[in-house]
Parts: structure tokens; sequence; C-alpha cells
């Protein structure tokens, strides 16, 4: 293909937008000042109130729409690029890995819920499943970590499909009560069960990777520590790329079309002989699949885990999430993601008021904006093709 | 009344909502390649026998034969299979997606489902869907060759017209044998139904092996596209005929004085 | 079984069944005329105990102690301003939603009652903590062998009582309970009748979450102790109990309450090497139910227009 | 379009740059040390009590003039629950700034981050958790303690009822590693020493209806009903006790001895006994001065039963930070060898464990709504009865 004028108009501003965004993450993540931090909040509404205003954002999406495969790399460079900048600050590595796991997370309810319109609230306790799966299987089995991963992300989805009987036999409001009793079971659960650690939680092994120790920081040389966040930022970013290419090409197939089809109108769907059940359990299946992987991958970085992590609440930040950053758009998902996991770290003013805050800022999204920050786009199969 | 020249026999079919007979022991048959008209006043259990047909609702008692093959109280989907598409009374398209995907929904039947193929093999995939879409294009030409143009805009865009066009071509691209038309001219002028009946009468000569049941009131269409009618009155059928025989029966007459 | 134990269990699961019977017929009130989930309804609750637990420490501030007055100021307040805020909830925040999926209205909900309790965290005095409710009740206690019965205990279960088979004359015998249940049939029709639609949304949310503030000084009272949190699961047990009744049907609502108290006192008898796997126990049942009957054990009419 | 997004960064950056640099520039180096400590939740009277002790220690260094460096306080809440216990010391291991922390006033977190703080080498001294594993169960160097462990107080608190004639207990406890090490420890010494458990029942942390438990325990009518565990269930299991008529005495560890445990239960407070390590804060050789320092400061609130703990952590840290300067690794070789180093609650010496010896135990009752040493109570004279005594 040879790169012409137009195309270059095309990605300009997508590559502006990469670079401004990158800078501006890294500012964020490096000042402490509370005032310095509320400055650039500040700062970032009114540039991207300013930016829709003058029609940059639609150009900015157009950008990443039609060259997705090279901005998302462009992206995972971005994020190495600020990962070696900040290779010794714990904390904010600690952040960034946050951020991706979670959009491992949401990137799983997005299948389930924006997808296929299945709700599931009980995400923290398929989480969980990915957590305790680690925790049990790093302290008592020799499986190779990687393996454990995947593991993982099968016992979510094992789980899950315990559910799916009682799932498919209601509807609406009938299995959401479903999925949040079985939230709230699974966490009085582990909170009464001893073997699982009770509420006094359990210690969770490093990964360690044909001998590499993820919980070490690396040392170049004598003066040059890197952090050990990085390695699991590394395999976040893998497990997020592919978890990210899998939601893309499921929602660019024909399965895609039908997780819409079923989740816009069941009873047409059924006439045009969809298999409503087959495309439920595969929806509800992989979306849980992803979201215990990403636990188990948390689990190992952050050492330890405890009942309180995977409350009902969590669960409604995981649902907030998909809807803030606008239902079935994978995009909208990592920028609500990161303003989630970010903001409340980094502007300790609100730490305490954070849920409050949440929960203020999802209501009035619903009252005046339910479509979410960056609404979904029509589906391309293939963003770059045009008919004959 | 043998297999051959019946496409669809329904013997004595009843389905009832608690104390409501919606359709009571009726029996009907359609010939192949015909368009039959079904009418009746509201309530007179046209669309239940639809949804009967079409495994949205199980009958009570009673047996469908459609092309020699026994499909009572199959489930949706198989009915779809064996080659029965429709339309809904109230438009029932996905308004959110494009032309392109409402009609892809319909063509279920000639997608390959499988999880490899669709997430695996993307060149395999890309040949299926430039050919799915010239498909879809070339259908919907026939309706309104400008819509061929919009196919990756939302439906929910569209007038009425173009709606009822595009469902109807939802329900045609899986080349079905017999379709079903849930009063298309609902909601749209007398201009846009005279249209739509025409692309109606095209397609039929276009596509070779195809039967239509459609429910309508307005007379002046059944007039002019049927070959044949029911006429249903408190879910039983009360006369059947050519428009001009169905017409000219007192109790149609009866049935339809009685409610206007 | 020594009789005076059995006793004991009964009774306390009668207490808790109470309440959640309480809790769950302000959902299935709300799902009648609306067709939503209002799942703030816990936290309206939460709001409701501290709203009386403000009051009862007013009261004692301005040096009224005469008990009978204090518990019936405690309860009317508590009840009139969760009225208001049940209305308030009715007309700014569910009604605007109407037309919106049924997913938005429950998202919404959720997210108030997270607004709800974190508000009493943060901006109660102290609000993190437990909160000592006063026994403004007779403490007198009277004993069967092993049964120990409480004056407090036994008013609090008599007034609910009560206030079931006031909701109950209410619904069946009243005007407004004829409106009401009209609106819940047809919306439609009933604007036809002449029916004020929104009125009788507004009059409903405020009749629940009356109830739910009953129930939360309930609580207050029985447990001697209140705190933020507590509503969470108060709200979802009697969700699950309305949802296991069936919703939209008052009898399914009291039953499923009563229901899921007795499911948890029977697991912690039956469940003897733990007693603290009931909720788990009572949780996984409701979930078998479901599956058994999916839309709750008194059905409500499904139909769908195609 | 572009350009107005180059202009936004310009702007930023220049913004940014401008408010870096108007920081004021402070005569002394800054250094940051820690607490951790539950400052919300149930438990968070001490919690705050021992955030108070703390800052009170930095605020009497930073008034020194001799002091080399001015401290500045990093103060996280860990809630009493451990994985937000992990969240806190994860967040303080991180920042390299913080060169050590007085942390965890709740065994189940304390136990819980021991790891996290060894992993980023931050040296701690636990100021207010008594569970033995926190120091015995690893080999940390990083982890010290200044209190003392829960083996003695249930040593203490098992001879002592039973030297009173109780003959029978049913143990409730709640299932951290807190409620489940006094339940061991507890059920050893007691059965030790000639008493019989009845039956033993774990509780959830936030579970709200005991009556279940209770009625159970009211069919085994024991002399004593033992509570392993913190405040906030401390306080609904007394109240519903009552509820359902169950006369046992009410005996509790270090961790219902609170002003919210008596502020929660009212009059059903009066004649509770709890044991507690260490000396009651006026008896302590430095008491007085710590009380008196403290109620310069007006804090709102008490420093509660381990306020003298923390703050002798606190000092001990910023004592050695003196003299190592603010160097992890110096400050956790300096902490390991310290020997009798003098301080108000008595000497300390931490052994091959980083454990401070504590012998003294104090046994409490309330009466008339205040903690009491038993010694000095009504109820050690005679003129007040305990239950079923």
């Amino acid at each position: 293909m040879k790169r012409t004028l137009p195309e270059f108009g095309v990605l300009l501003p997508g590559i502006a937008g990469l670079i401004v965004l990158t800078v501006y993450l890294a500012l964020l993540l490096q000042v402490e000042s509370q005032t310095e931090i509320a400055a650039l909040l500040v700062i970032a509404v009114v540039a991207a109130l300013a930016a829709t205003r003058f029609g940059v954002m639609p150009r900015i999406g157009r950008s990443f729409r039609e060259f997705e495969g090279p901005f998302s790399l462009a992206i995972a460079c971005a994020v190495l690029v600020m990962v070696a900048y900040f290779h010794e600050d714990h904390f904010i590595l600690l952040l960034i890995a946050t951020v991706i796991i979670y959009i491992i997370v949401t990137l799983g309810l997005n299948i389930q819920f924006g997808f296929v319109g299945m709700l599931n609230f009980a995400g923290a306790a398929f989480f969980g499943v990915g957590c305790y799966t680690a925790a049990v299987l790093t302290k008592n089995t020799p499986l190779p970590h990687l393996l454990i991963l995947v593991i993982g992300g099968l016992m979510a989805a094992f789980i899950g499909s315990l559910l799916i009987l009682p799932v498919l036999r209601t509807r609406g409001h009938y299995s959401a009560v479903i999925t949040i009793a079985f939230g709230l079971l699974f966490k009085i659960f582990l909170e009464v069960n001893d073997v699982l650690g009770g509420p006094q939680g359990l210690h969770v092994d490093g990964m360690n990777v044909l001998g590499w120790e993820f919980n070490k920081n690396i040392e170049i040389g004598d003066d040059l520590e890197i952090s050990f966040y990085v390695n699991y930022i590394i395999v976040g970013l893998l497990v997020l790329g592919l978890s990210f290419t899998l939601v893309r090409r499921l929602e660019r197939s024909w399965i895609g079309l039908n997780l819409d089809a079923i989740r816009l109108d069941e009873t047409a769907a059924a006439c045009f002989g969809l298999n409503l059940i087959r495309w439920k359990v595969t929806a509800f299946t992989v979306g849980n699949f992803l979201i215990g992987m990403a636990g188990a991958l948390y689990a190992m970085m952050v050492g330890f885990i405890a009942p309180t992590n995977f409350t009902f609440g969590d669960s409604l930040i995981m649902v907030s999430i998909v809807l803030l950053g606008g239902i079935g758009n994978p995009w909208g998902l990592v920028v609500a993601t990161i303003i989630l996991v970010i903001v409340p770290e980094k502007l300790q003013a609100i730490q305490e008021y954070r849920f409050l805050l949440f929960a203020t800022m999802v209501m009035l999204m619903l009252l005046f904006r339910p479509e979410g920050l960056l609404p979904r786009p029509l589906r391309t199969y293939f963003p770059a093709w045009k008919p004959r | 009344m043998n297999a051959e020249s019946h496409l669809l026999v329904a013997r004595e079919l009843t389905k009832r909502f608690g104390g409501l007979v919606a359709i009571d022991a009726l029996s009907l048959e359609v010939r192949r390649n015909e368009i039959l008209g079904l009418i009746g006043p509201n309530g007179s259990g046209k669309t239940t026998f639809f949804n009967v047909i079409t495994g949205i609702y199980a009958s009570d008692s009673g047996e469908t034969v459609f092309d020699g093959n026994d499909i009572s109280n199959l489930p949706a989907q198989a009915v779809y299979r064996a080659g029965i598409a429709r339309t809904f009374q109230r438009s029932r398209l996905s308004l959110p997606l494009s032309i392109f995907d409402n009609i892809m929904v319909g063509n279920h039947m000639h997608l390959d489902q499988g999880l490899w193929f669709n997430l695996g093999r993307r060149g395999a995939f890309k040949r299926q869907f430039e050919e799915q879409f010239e498909r879809a294009r070339e259908l919907i030409k026939i309706f309104d060759p400008p819509l061929a143009d919009r196919m990756f805009e939302a439906v929910g865009g569209f007038p009425m017209i173009d709606r009822r066009r595009i469902e109807i071509c939802r329900a045609l691209i899986s080349q079905p044998k017999l379709l079903l038309l849930d009063e298309p001219s609902a909601g749209m002028t007398h201009e846009e139904t005279t249209q739509l009946m025409n692309d109606i009468l095209e397609v039929k000569e276009r596509v070779t092996d195809l039967t239509v049941i459609i429910i309508e009131h307005e007379m002046g269409v059944i007039e002019r596209i049927t070959n044949d009618c029911v006429v249903l009155n408190f879910g039983r059928k009360i006369c059947q005929g050519s428009y001009q025989e169905v017409a000219a029966d007192m109790q149609v007459q009866e049935a339809y004085l009685g409610i206007k | 079984m020594d009789i005076g134990l059995l006793g004991q269990y009964i009774m306390n699961g009668l207490m808790l069944g109470m309440m959640y019977a309480l809790v769950a017929v302000g959902f299935t009130l709300f799902f009648g005329v609306l067709d939503v989930i209002n799942f703030s309804h816990g936290d309206v609750l939460t709001v409701g105990a501290f709203t009386g637990l403000a009051t009862s420490l007013g009261l004692t501030a301005l040096g009224i102690s005469s008990a009978p007055l204090v518990v019936v100021i405690v309860f009317l307040s508590a009840i009139v301003c969760m009225s208001a805020l049940g209305a308030f909830i009715a007309r700014y925040l569910v009604l605007p939603l109407k037309s919106a999926p049924a997913l938005n209205t429950l998202l919404l909900t959720l997210m108030l009652g997270i607004v709800l309790h974190e508000a009493v965290r943060l901006f109660y005095p102290q609000g993190a903590n437990p909160q000592r409710f006063p026994s403004l009740l007779s403490t007198e206690a009277y004993s069967f062998g092993h049964f120990t019965l409480r004056v407090d205990s036994a008013l609090l279960l008599l007034a609910g009582l009560a206030v079931i088979i006031g909701v109950h004359l209410l619904i069946n015998k009243t005007k407004l309970g004829l409106a009401i249940r009209a609106v819940a049939q047809d919306e439609e029709t009933a604007k036809l009748m002449g029916i004020n639609f929104t009125l009788i949304v507004l009059v409903t949310f405020a009749i629940g979450s009356g109830l739910a503030a009953f129930a939360g000084i309930m609580h207050g009272l029985y447990y001697s102790e209140i705190n933020f949190g507590m509503g969470l699961l108060l709200g979802v047990i009697g969700f699950s109990a309305a949802i296991v009744g069936g919703l939209g049907n008052i009898y399914g609502a009291i039953i499923g309450g009563f229901l899921f108290a007795a499911l948890q006192t029977i697991g912690a008898l039956a469940l003897p090497f733990a007693s603290a796997y009931k909720d788990v126990f009572a949780f996984g049942v409701v979930i078998l139910i479901m599956a058994w009957r999916p839309t709750g054990l008194i059905s409500e009419k499904v139909s769908e227009r195609v | 379009m572009k350009t107005m997004r180059m202009c936004y960064s310009v702007v930023l950056s220049m913004l940014v740059a401008f408010v870096l640099a108007s920081t004021p520039v402070s005569a002394k180096e800054k250094v940051k040390v820690g607490f951790i400590g539950p400052l919300t939740g149930g438990t968070s009277s001490n919690g705050i009590g021992g955030r108070n002790s703390a800052d009170l220690a930095v605020r009497l260094h930073n008034a020194n003039p001799n002091g080399k460096y001015e401290y500045e306080l990093v103060v996280l809440d860990d809630e009493c629950k451990p994985d937000k216990g992990v969240q806190a010391a994860t967040k303080l291991g991180a920042d390299k700034g913080v060169i050590a922390a007085a942390t965890h006033y709740c065994s189940a977190v304390a136990i819980a981050t021991v790891d996290t703080y060894h992993k980023f080498g931050l040296p701690v001294i636990v100021w207010g958790a008594v569970l033995p594993d926190i120091t015995y169960g690893n080999n940390y160097k990083e982890i010290h303690r200044v209190n003392g462990t829960m083996i003695n107080q249930n040593e203490t608190a098992a001879k002592f009822m039973t030297g009173l004639g109780y003959k029978t207990w049913a143990v409730i406890h709640d299932t951290t590693d807190y409620g489940k090490g006094h339940n061991k420890y507890f059920s050893e010494y007691v059965t030790k020493n000639g008493g019989k458990i009845l039956g033993t029942f774990g509780v959830t942390a936030d579970q709200q209806d005991f009556t279940a438990e209770l009625t159970k325990i009211k069919s085994l009518d024991p002399d004593v009903v033992y509570f392993g565990g913190l405040t906030p269930i401390g306080v609904r299991i007394r109240a519903q006790m009552d509820k359902l008529g169950l006369k046992s005495q009410f005996e509790g560890t270090s961790g219902i001895v609170s002003e919210a445990f008596i502020q929660g239960t009212g009059p059903l407070a009066e004649g509770v006994v709890a044991f507690r390590e260490g000396a009651y804060p006026e008896k302590l050789p430095g008491g007085k001065y710590f009380l008196e320092q403290y109620a310069k400061q007006n804090y709102a609130d008490g420093p509660e039963a381990y306020g003298a703990f923390s703050f002798a952590a606190m000092t001990l840290i910023l004592d050695t930070i003196e003299k190592t300067g603010p160097d992890r690794k110096k400050v956790r070789k300096a902490l390991d060898k310290v020997k009798g180093q003098d301080s108000i609650i008595g000497e300390i010496t931490f052994d091959d464990h980083g454990q401070n010896t504590v012998a003294l135990i104090s046994k409490y009752v309330v009466q008339d709504g205040k903690w009491t040493l038993w010694e000095e109570s009504e109820y050690a004279a005679g003129t007040r009865k305990l239950m079923r005594r």
C-alpha cells in the first residue's frame, strides 16, 4: 500500500493525540503537589471539552479506527517509554500495572455486558476466583506460572458455568439478582472458609517464569535498578494485547454480530436461527475467562489477597467503568479505566470521597450522557475496507 | 392435499392464552409459489398464527407440515433453518446496527459460525464477508438502489419505508421458501405502501420458488398482490378463496362490518 | 431439642423475617408501579435509621426524655423524612429514566445507594464507626426455660405485623390502593381512567421508603447498633426475597422475606460445623430457587407482544 | 487543531514548571516517615489515638532545634482490613522517600503486610498488633515490635479467670489470624489451668446478627463467654447477649480495650473484663510526660490504650534516623541492634526477631463507664460482683 498524502492527514491527529496524552499522563503520574495535580486535571477537562468543541476528537477517533493495528503498537511503545522513564519509581509503575490489569477485566465484562447484554454484577467475584486460583496453585503446585494465568481464567470460566443455568433461565432483573447473590455468596464463603485463609486472606507468591523472579528488582550494573513491577507491566501488556485483539476480532466477526443481535432483540434473533444459549454461554465464558486471568496476574503482582478485595462495591466499580467508557467500545474502557484508577490515587483530597464521587459521576452520566465518554461506533468489519 | 403442491399445511392448530382461544382448530393449506393473503379483524389470530408457525409460541394442539416435514412446535431456530423467514408487525430491526448488520442477522445460516473461522482465519473471513456483502447489496438494490450505497449507516436514521425494505431484505437474504409478512404497510402512507408492494412483486418475479403469506388490512393491497385469501375471525378460518370470492362472502362482511 | 431453645430460634427468625419482609415489600411496590428495581432501597433504610438516631439524640439534647414520646417522634421523623426522600428519588432520578433501558435505572439506583451510605459515612459525625442506638423501649425480659422474651422485641414484632397489615389494607381497601393497583396493572389504562400517574408513582415510592425507614429503626432498636453499611446486605436480602416471592406481588415479598430468614436460621441450626455458612446457604438456595422458578415462587404474568 | 493541542502542552509544561519553582525551600533536609493504622471503621478510635501519638513524637522532634532533619509524617489508613493494609504498606514501601514507619494496630493486617515491608526493604516498628507470628513467624529483619504478644496476655487471662473460680467457657473469636490466635492460646492455657471449653464459634468481622451462635451458647450455659476479637463485633455480641438473656460473664482481649467499646455498649459494659500487655499509661515510666505533652497538643481524641506504644515506636525511629541518616538499610541495621534503649514504656530491647520483651500484663474491668485496673477496682475489693460470682 502506498502512503499517500490524505492518508497522512488521517494519521496525523492520532499521532499528535497520542504524544500529547503520553506526555500528559507522564506529567500527571509524576507530580505530587496537590495543587499541580488539580491544575493538570482542570487542564485535561478543558482540553477535552475544547477538543470536542472544535471537532478534534472525531479526527483522532478516525486515525485510531483506520490505523488501529499500528496505533495499538504505538500505544504499547508509549507505555514502555513511560515505564523506562519511571523505571525505579515503584508506586507509579504499580499504578500503570493496575490500569493494565483493570482494562483486561473490563474487556471481559464488555463482552458480557456490552455485546451480548448479560448483566454481571459479580465481576469482582470472578476476578477473585482468578486471584485465589493463583494463590493456591503457586503455593501448592510446581505448575509454570504462565500456565497458572490461564488456569485462573479457566477456573473463573468454570465457576461461571455453574451459574449459567439459572442465568440463562431468567431474564433482566432476575438474572441480575443471580449474579449479585453469587457475588455476595462468594465473598461470604471466602470469609467463613478457613481453607482459603478466611478473612485473613492469603499470601501469593510472585511470578516466576523460567527462573526469572518477577518480584526482584532488575539490577543492571551498579547504578541502574529497575523496579520489579516492570516485569508485571510487560506480562500485563502481552495479556492485554491478546485480550484486546480477541475482543476486537470477536466484535468484527459474525459472532460479534450475533451477540449484538441477541442483546437488541432476543425474539427476532431466535427467528433468524441464532442459538441464544450458545452465544450467551460463549460470551459469559470468554468474559469470565479474561476476568479470571487478570485476577491471577493481579494476585501474583500484589502478593496478598483477602475477601474484602472482592466486594459488591468493587463489582460495581467494574461495571461503572464499562458504562462510563461507552458500552461496547474497548477504547472507551481504556480511557475510563485510566481516569478511574489514576485520578483518585493522585488526588489525595478526594481519596476518601472516591466512592461518593464515582457514584455521583455515574449517576450524572446515566441521566445526561447515557452513551458514555466514547460511544461505540458502528461496526466495521475491516476498518480500512471500502466497497468496490 | 398432497405435499407436492402444498408448501405449508396446518391441521387443527390451536393456541390458548389462559382462557382466551387465540387460534381455534385452524386448518390451512398454502400452495407453492403463491401469495396468500391472511385477513381478518384485529385479534382474530393472524399474528398468533405466524408466531405459532415460527416457533415463538408452542401450539396447544394440532400440527404443521412444511415442505413435507413436520415442524410442529420446533424451536424458532429450526423453523428458520427449514426455510421460513418473517417480518414483524412492529418493526423489529436492531436500530443501532447498520443496514448490512441487520441483513446479515437474517443471513445467519449462510455465515460460517465457527469460533476459529471468525477469530483466527481473518483472510477466509474477509472473503466470505465480501461475498455476502455483494449478495446483500444486490438484494437491496431491487428495493431501493440508493440504499445500497449506505450499507454501513445505522438503521435508526432511515424512514419507515426504508426500514420495512431492510426488514424484508433481512428475511429474504436467507433464501427462504416461505416468507411471512406481518402487515408490511403498517405506519406508511398510501404511496409508500404501493411502492413497497411493487418491490415485493418484483422480488417475487426474480426469485424462483418463493411462497409468501401476507397479513394485511388494506384491501387494495390484498386485491392487487394475492392469489388466494384466507379470512380469520375469532381464531377460526371463516372463508378461503380469491379476493373477489372472499369479498363477496357474507360472513366476511359481517366480521368486518361488525368491527368497522 | 429443648422447646425453649426452639422458641428462641423461632423468635430470632421472626425478627429477621419481619425486617426482610418490610424491605421486600418496598421493592415489590416499586416494581409494581414502574417496573423498576430501586436498588437504593437498602441505603434509604440506613439513612432512615440514622435520621431516627439523630432525632433521638436531638430530643435528648432538648431534654425530652419521656420514652413513649421519644419512640413515636423517632419513628415519625424517620418515616416522614424517608418518604420525602423516596418521592424525591422517584421524581428526579427514576422517572426521568423511564424510557431508558431497565439496566440504566438499576445502575442509577445502585449508584444512588452508594452515594447515600457514603454520605452517611463521610458526613454523619463519626459516621464510619458503628453507632450505638439507644434502647427506647422497655428492656424487661421474661424467661421460659431457655426462651427469653424481651418486651422490646415483642413490641417490635407486633408493630411490624401491624405495619404489614396496614399496607395490606391500604393496597386492597382504599381508593389510593385501587389507584396503585390500577397503575401496576396497566399504566396507559390507568391514565385513561383519570389517575394521576406521576402522583401515584411518587406516593408509592414514599410508602415503600417509609417502610424502609420503619425497618431501619426496628433494626436499630433490636440490635442496639447501626452502621453505614447495614443497608447493603439488608437491601440485597430484601431484593432477593422480593424476587423469590415474585416481583410485583406483595404477599410473595412477605413470604420471601420470612423464607429467607427461615433459611438463615435453618442454615445456622443444620450446619453444625459452622453456623457462619448460613448466609452462603441462604444465597445458594435463592440461586437454586431462581433456577427452578425463573420468575419467582408466585409468578408474575409474563407476556411479550411480538 | 493540532497546533492547538501543542499550545496546550506548552502551557501545561510552563504551568507545572512554575508551580515546581515556587515550592519553598526549607533550611533542614526533609525526611518522610510513615504511620499506618485503622483510621476509619470500628477500631478507628485506637488508630486515631496511635496516629496522634506518632504525630506528637514527630512534632516534638521537629521542635528540637538541634535535630538534623525536618520530619514529615505520612499517614495511611489500613481500615483494619488486611488487603487495605497491604495496599497502604505497598504505597509506603514504594515511596522511596519514606525511611521507616510505625505500623498497624490490627494483627490481621500486620501479619499480612510483613512480606510487603520485606519486599521493599522498609524498616517498620509495629505499635499495637499482638499476634506472635508477626515477629516470630518469619526472619525478616525489617520487622520490629515494641508491644508484647498475645501469648503472655492469654496466659495471664486464663490464670486470673480460673483463679476467680470460673469453670466453663464458650469461646467466640473472629476468623482472622488475630481471633484465631487468641482462641488457640487462650484455649491452651485455660485447659492447662483446669477450665473447660464448652464450645468454640468463629464469626466474621462484619457479621451483624449473632443470635444463632448466642442461642447455641445459651443452651451450653457457660460461666464465661470469652471473645477474641475487636471492638465492633465485641459491641454487637455484648448487646445481643443481653437481648437473649444470656447471663454469663463477658471476657475480652486487648482488642476491646477502647473507649469505643464502652460508648458502644453503654451500661452493658459494666463488669466486662479484658487484658492488655504493658502497664496502664499513667503507671508507665514516662507515662506522665507523655500524657502531659499529648494534652498540650489539643488533639480531638485521646491516645487510647496503645498510644504510648505508638509514641515510643515513632520516637525510636526518629532517634535512629538522627543517628544513621535517612537511609533505609542503615536504619534497619541500627534498629536490629537496639538494646536497653530508654523510652516512655520502659527499656526497649529487640531480640533476634525484632521483638521487644514486655513482661507486664494489665488486667482491666469496666467500672462506671471506665476501663479500670482490676487491682484498683471495687470488683477486686469485693464491693461489686462479676457475673456468676
